[in-house]
């Protein structure tokens, strides 16, 4: 039999102004099942607990209810008390007499009257409140970056940076990802890679990150502070213990007509080849698509020439498994196909190029090393005209409709380096609205027009052909209202950035949620940015959306904060109020998974004795507690009810509105 | 009718003869002609008293989830609307398909012999089907009827095909029918809240809680019912308000709702002759019209409309208004 | 026809929202026969967005615009400005009060390689 | 005649209102604060997820005598569950539509987006129903559909 407690507060004038609390306090006094019921002043103070632990252990209470402010404000405290007490934290329930009552009532009667009733409503709930056990999991202290762009790179070292060991699993051959490729990065234009490398070799170099490059994620189990990953490692035909980075095989390797993905395939590499010359690890990797000995047996002149011996054209892809308490996803982007916009020619003439293809055109390192030449004759382009939205803001289904919000500062960049290097050169700009919010950012687009001449032109290009080798990029000038065309011989275009199409799979194995663009949806657009709303999963960089290199490494670090706060707990509190299905009423139906937003269960084929010695295997559904965030949209789908929640159960619904209803 | 009972009997003893399967589930003779009913044949002896014809109204499907279960092949004849059925259990993880081996039946239509009695006609011993003409003996003689004006409700909107089949045994076409399922709810919708509300409140008055509809229903088949689960809060035995007595209709046809594939045995199997069918095509109707075409059982998996969702769904308060889409 | 009605009924004869342009001027972009016309492309989306109807109806550009649909095409946002272009070109017609075609005037000249679509959209178009 | 009036004017109507803890309900805790009144006759119910929120808990509510039931949750999109939101506009559509087939009127029944921010949007809806409802009179017809008595 229920000992229930009733305490109801007078928050001041608060609450007594309005509501009679000396007589909602009476009242409950004869209510079926209290045992104790009093006012105080303030019951959230010193005093106030400390009446309500005496209480509760005189009166050896089973449950207590609190008629006060809301829940939202003092239930931990109040939860709190009844521990101390030695009572159940979970058998404490809150009436909230004072915003849903006596500050929105003026008639005494009135509210002392609801106030009864929202008493008599929570002490019907509280009689049927069950102790509940805060359960607890324990934390892998190790945690899982995916993907090794500087978003991955920043995270890693953050974490590790904490003492933490941190895996980061590259799908490339190389970490570095896009922002390797880049050559002079906005608003300072430092130089990408002299920024950039320093961290990767930190990375190499750091005793507890450990990267596992030319791999993928095959499989994820487990939850919050227990994930088990399974991750391919691919074969790269090198032996990365061995491999000394020398470069030799790549000199003498006779198959050298392989596009330069490195280089956005405006140049050649051989079958095995380093992707770059900072490229960490600097381990060769073959190319079996490309690769003469792996191709037709015949060959192995790099395996002759190897003075470590590190070619092995047996190898095979490996897995490996391992724990992790945290996972990163920093997957990045790509920039999207040109395939529908033949409007700008993109297939159809060399000199129509991308800015990311213009980057590697710019480096040093690339294929021109840093000489601007245009790809069709190796003539230096006189005439440079760029476009930009080319995809983005585009709701005709052709591209995306969001902004790729890099592409207005890259592009002043760009027009800003070429107007540096060669003063002879005309740049034009086509744009739709130059969008610069950011720390320096509209002080530098102002710099490319009012220090270095560039042309801005406000309007879009309606098409880019080719006449007499030379680029006719047509456009409006809206704001002469007139229609031009510029005689270009290089033209270049802003493309739309979207996610690395791998993050589907990514996401689909992490039951991470991913919005129409393939993004990845953060738990909170404005609180919880940069978690997932899968718990331990956290986003990074252009996964989440469009960002910038300083956007993404302040998200990597938060990121990192994050993973930090995970890791450093031995044991995770789990909310107790999660879902738990009766088998012996689960149809194992699969109603209830569809619904779950977390993935948080799962089904088993479990034995049940029907009498009479028989048994029958039937399929049950599992709760995961440590992975259920306890909304409840399961027990709703259930149709025989096996589903139920924790500290919300339908029994316990139902009396609150009986107690309601009931006139 | 009888060629291809024949049929399917002679296949059923192949099957069981040659132990491709254990046992074959179909329908028995019962002790009148109009009244045979399911049953499960294990020996080719039994089937003797197989049967399938104009008054086999009864779905299969159900009988599946605990038959498939046991040891060895089962083989089932099924209508085209008992396919629907079947598809929605091995979706929701109810029959093991791996088990079944489906028979797919062709029907031209049942019998209701409560509407045949209706025409006055009583202790029938067999009727015979020339195009829309039945004619029914009896005892006291014979009668011709119209073949439309007996057939179950459930048949008489029938489009259905069979969504499911290892093999078929189909020996005539089916007439293409146009007819619009939903023309009974439309008339309902169209009349005003009083008139709904005395037409249902008739209706539902004549409810003795048999459960026959909940029985029979292949959706509704629960290992425990919600109704006799005391955490719920509706069980009639952990509660003396008599909710669940009261609001019986609409919590089934809620729980049903898109599951349930409209194969009509609620409305078939109900002694007060309530025409439940219709509340649950209702359901059927506002999901189609609200969130697309759906038919449960089309598909042995995926989510149902209730299970899913997308961010421009109407607003619940525009529907009652009249306003969505 | 009051002018809120007017420009009601040329946005429901457009089809078109106008509302989605962006004003990035794609549409003039691509008009192959802008420098005739008076009134661009882009203007005829923003001008009815801002319910300049009067200028709009004055125009020449409308007997200049090729129907080439090029602007509808190539629109980032599915703003259709051939579509408004023509929808004054139809008030224009029909404010004339005569019918541009009649239907015994079709045969003679149906050609058998003219899609039957054209000629439909055209007795619209022309009839009153 | 007379008499039916002056009980009409009686009638206060009882209201259970279901809010999710993370938006409607922290609204409902503004409009307080906020001191916004709206009547008496509301009585709020904390659910964690309008998502929890079983049909079987609004045709309870109705059974035992409330004369309009309310529910509350995050606006579609901005859910603390992510998606839990979107199944109850879906099984909230289809029920009401449902019951209103079974003829219950219409304005009994209503699903309302509050979120934490909107204390005054909160009372000005609780305000609009409670006046809708009144208006209605008293709930006779879902307190038992399958008995003959009632109206």
């Amino acid at each position: 039999m229920q000992r229930i407690g009733v305490f109801i507060c007078w928050c001041g004038s608060n609450i007594a102004a309005t509501v009679d609390v000396q007589k909602v306090a009476e009242v409950m006094k004869s209510e079926p099942g209290v045992v104790y019921s009093a006012d105080y002043q303030y019951m959230c103070s010193e005093n106030g607990q400390q009446l309500i632990k005496q209480a509760i252990k005189e009166h050896n209470l089973t449950g207590i209810v609190v008629g006060s402010c809301s829940p939202r404000m003092h239930e931990a405290t109040f939860r709190k008390t009844a521990e101390a007490a030695g009572l159940n934290p979970y058998m404490v329930e809150i009436a909230n007499i004072r915003e849903h009552c006596s500050w929105i009532h003026k008639d005494m009667d009135e509210a002392t009257e609801k106030a009864i009733i929202l008493v008599r409503t929570a002490i019907a709930k509280v009689k049927l409140n069950a102790p509940l056990m805060a359960g607890e999991s324990p934390v892998v202290k190790r945690a899982l970056v995916i993907g090794g762009g500087i978003a991955g790179i920043q995270a890693a070292l953050d974490i590790a940076d904490a003492g933490f060991e941190v895996d980061i699993v590259e799908k490339n051959a190389t970490i570095g990802g896009r922002m390797a490729q880049l050559d002079k990065t906005f608003p300072t234009l430092d130089c990408s890679a002299c920024i950039l490398t320093p961290k990767m070799v930190d990375c190499a170099q750091h005793e507890k990150i450990d990267i596992l490059s030319y791999s993928e994620v095959e499989e994820v189990k487990g939850f919050v502070g227990n994930f088990s990953v399974k991750i391919r490692r691919k074969a790269r035909y090198v032996d990365e213990t061995k491999c000394t980075g020398c470069k030799i095989c790549m000199e003498k390797c006779p198959s050298k007509k392989g596009l330069n993905s490195f280089n956005m395939d405006l140049n050649t590499r051989p079958a095995i080849h380093i992707p770059f010359a900072q490229a960490i690890p600097n381990v060769a990797v073959i190319d079996p698509e490309q690769c003469i000995k792996l191709k037709t047996g015949k060959c192995g002149i790099c395996q002759k020439f190897c003075g470590a011996g590190a070619i092995d054209y047996e190898q095979k892809d490996t897995f490996i498994e391992r724990e992790y308490g945290a996972i990163v996803v920093a997957t990045g982007y790509k920039p999207i196909n040109l395939d529908a916009f033949n409007e700008y020619g993109y297939n159809d003439n060399k000199d129509v190029i991308t800015s990311l293809e213009l980057e590697r055109l710019m480096n040093a390192a690339g294929p021109t090393n840093g000489v601007l030449l245009r790809p069709s004759d190796g003539e230096h382009p006189k005439v440079i005209t760029f476009i930009q939205c080319v995809g983005s803001r585009d709701s005709s289904g052709c591209g995306k409709p969001y902004c790729s919000k890099i592409c207005c500062m890259y592009t002043a960049k760009h027009a800003m380096l070429i107007r540096e290097k060669y003063p002879d050169t005309e740049v034009h700009v086509f744009y739709i609205d130059v969008r610069t919010p950011g720390k320096n950012y509209d002080e530098f687009y102002r710099r490319a027009v009012e220090q270095y001449g560039v042309d801005y032109i406000k309007g879009m290009v309606g098409k880019v052909y080719n006449e007499n080798g030379k680029l006719m990029v047509q456009g409006s000038n809206l704001i002469d209202n007139e229609q031009i065309t510029i005689e270009s011989d290089l033209v270049v275009l802003a493309a739309a950035i979207e996610p690395e199409p791998s993050v589907r799979k990514v996401a689909t194995l992490l039951t991470a949620s991913i919005d129409t663009n393939n993004f990845l949806t953060e738990s909170h657009a404005k609180l919880r940015p940069v978690e997932s709303p899968t718990a331990g999963v956290y986003l990074a960089g252009v996964c989440q959306g469009p960002k910038d290199i300083p956007e993404t490494v302040s998200q990597a670090s938060a990121c990192a904060a994050k993973v930090i706060g995970l890791l450093a707990k031995d044991k995770l509190k789990t909310n107790p109020c999660v879902a738990i299905p009766d088998e012996s009423m689960c149809n194992g139906c699969s109603q209830c998974a569809n619904v779950c937003a977390y993935g948080a269960i799962t089904y088993e084929n479990k034995e049940f004795r029907l009498g009479g010695g028989k048994t029958e295997i039937r399929r049950v559904a599992c709760v995961n507690p440590a992975v259920c965030q306890g909304c409840g949209a399961c027990t709703v789908t259930c149709p025989s009810g096996a589903m139920d929640l924790k500290g919300f159960s339908s029994k316990q619904i139902m009396s609150e509105v009986e107690a309601i209803c009931k006139k | 009718m009888k060629d291809v009972e024949m049929k399917m009997k002679e296949r059923a003893k192949q099957l069981l003869e040659s132990g491709e399967v254990a046992r074959v589930v179909g329908w028995k003779k019962g002790d009148f002609c109009y009244d045979p009913s399911p049953a499960t044949f294990e020996t080719v002896e039994e089937l003797d008293n197989f049967v399938y014809d104009y008054f086999c109204g009864a779905n299969l499907s159900k009988y599946l989830i605990q038959i498939s279960k046991k040891e060895g092949k089962t083989a089932v004849f099924l209508k085209p609307c008992d396919t629907y059925s079947f598809n929605q259990l091995v979706k929701e993880h109810r029959i093991n398909r791996e088990n079944v081996y489906v028979i797919a039946v062709e029907c031209m239509a049942k019998f209701d012999i409560e509407k045949i009695k209706e025409k006055g006609v009583s202790q029938i011993t067999g009727v015979e089907v020339k195009d829309k003409d039945v004619k029914v003996s009896s005892l006291y003689g014979e009668t011709t009827l119209y073949k439309p004006e007996i057939l179950l409700t459930k048949c008489e909107t029938c489009q259905k095909t069979h969504q499911v089949k290892d093999e078929e045994i189909i020996l005539h076409e089916r007439p293409e029918r146009d007819v619009d399922r939903f023309a009974e709810v439309k008339k309902l919708e169209a009349m005003t809240e009083d008139e709904r509300f005395a037409f249902w409140k008739e209706q539902l008055s004549k409810c003795i809680r048999c459960n026959a509809c909940r029985n029979v229903c292949p959706a509704c088949s629960c290992v425990k019912c919600v109704f006799d689960n005391p955490a719920s809060g509706v069980a009639a035995k952990a509660n003396d308000s008599e909710f669940e007595e009261k609001l019986f209709h609409v919590i089934r046809a809620f729980h049903v709702a898109g599951r349930c594939t409209d194969c009509g045995e609620c409305s078939r199997v109900c002694p007060q002759h309530i025409p439940l069918h219709l509340l649950n095509r209702k359901f059927i109707k506002d999901i189609d019209g609200l969130y697309g075409e759906f038919q449960a059982g089309e598909e042995a998996e995926g989510k149902t409309p209730l299970t899913s969702y997308t961010e421009g769904d109407a607003e619940p308060n525009d529907v009652l208004n009249g306003e969505a889409k | 026809m009051t002018k809120e009605e007017r420009i009601e009924n040329l946005n429901r004869l457009s089809g078109t929202d106008v509302r989605k342009c962006m004003k990035c001027g794609k549409c003039s972009g691509r008009c192959p026969a802008f420098k005739e016309m008076d009134i661009k492309p882009h203007q005829f989306v923003t001008m009815l967005g801002k319910g300049k109807i009067d200028e709009l109806l004055e125009s020449k550009a409308i007997w200049n615009c090729l129907s080439c649909m090029a602007c509808v095409e190539r629109c980032p946002r599915g703003v259709a400005p051939a579509a408004v272009i023509e929808a004054v070109r139809d008030t224009v017609v029909r404010m004339q009060g005569n019918n541009g075609i009649k239907a015994e005037d079709i045969p003679p000249i149906v050609d058998e390689l003219i899609p039957q679509q054209l000629l439909v959209s055209a007795y619209r178009k022309y009839n009153k | 005649m007379q008499e039916v009036t002056t009980e009409k004017k009686e009638f206060t109507p009882n209201i259970v209102a279901f809010c999710c803890n993370w938006c409607s309900y922290a609204g409902a805790d503004l409009a307080g604060s906020s001191r916004l009144t709206y009547p008496a006759n509301v009585k709020i119910i904390r659910v964690p997820c309008s998502c929890r929120v079983n049909p079987m808990f609004v045709l309870k509510a109705f059974q035992q005598g409330a004369d309009g039931v309310i529910l509350c949750g995050c606006h579609p999109g901005d859910c603390h569950y992510v998606t839990g939101n979107y199944y109850t506009r879906r099984r909230m559509a289809l029920l009401f539509s449902f019951l209103n087939y079974m003829g219950i009127e219409k304005e009994r029944t209503r699903v309302e987006w509050v979120s934490a921010a909107e204390g005054a949007r909160f009372s000005a809806v609780m305000n609009d129903f409670v006046k809708t409802v009144t208006e209605l009179g008293e709930n006779k017809r879902l307190t038992d559909l399958r008995v003959k008595e009632g109206e």
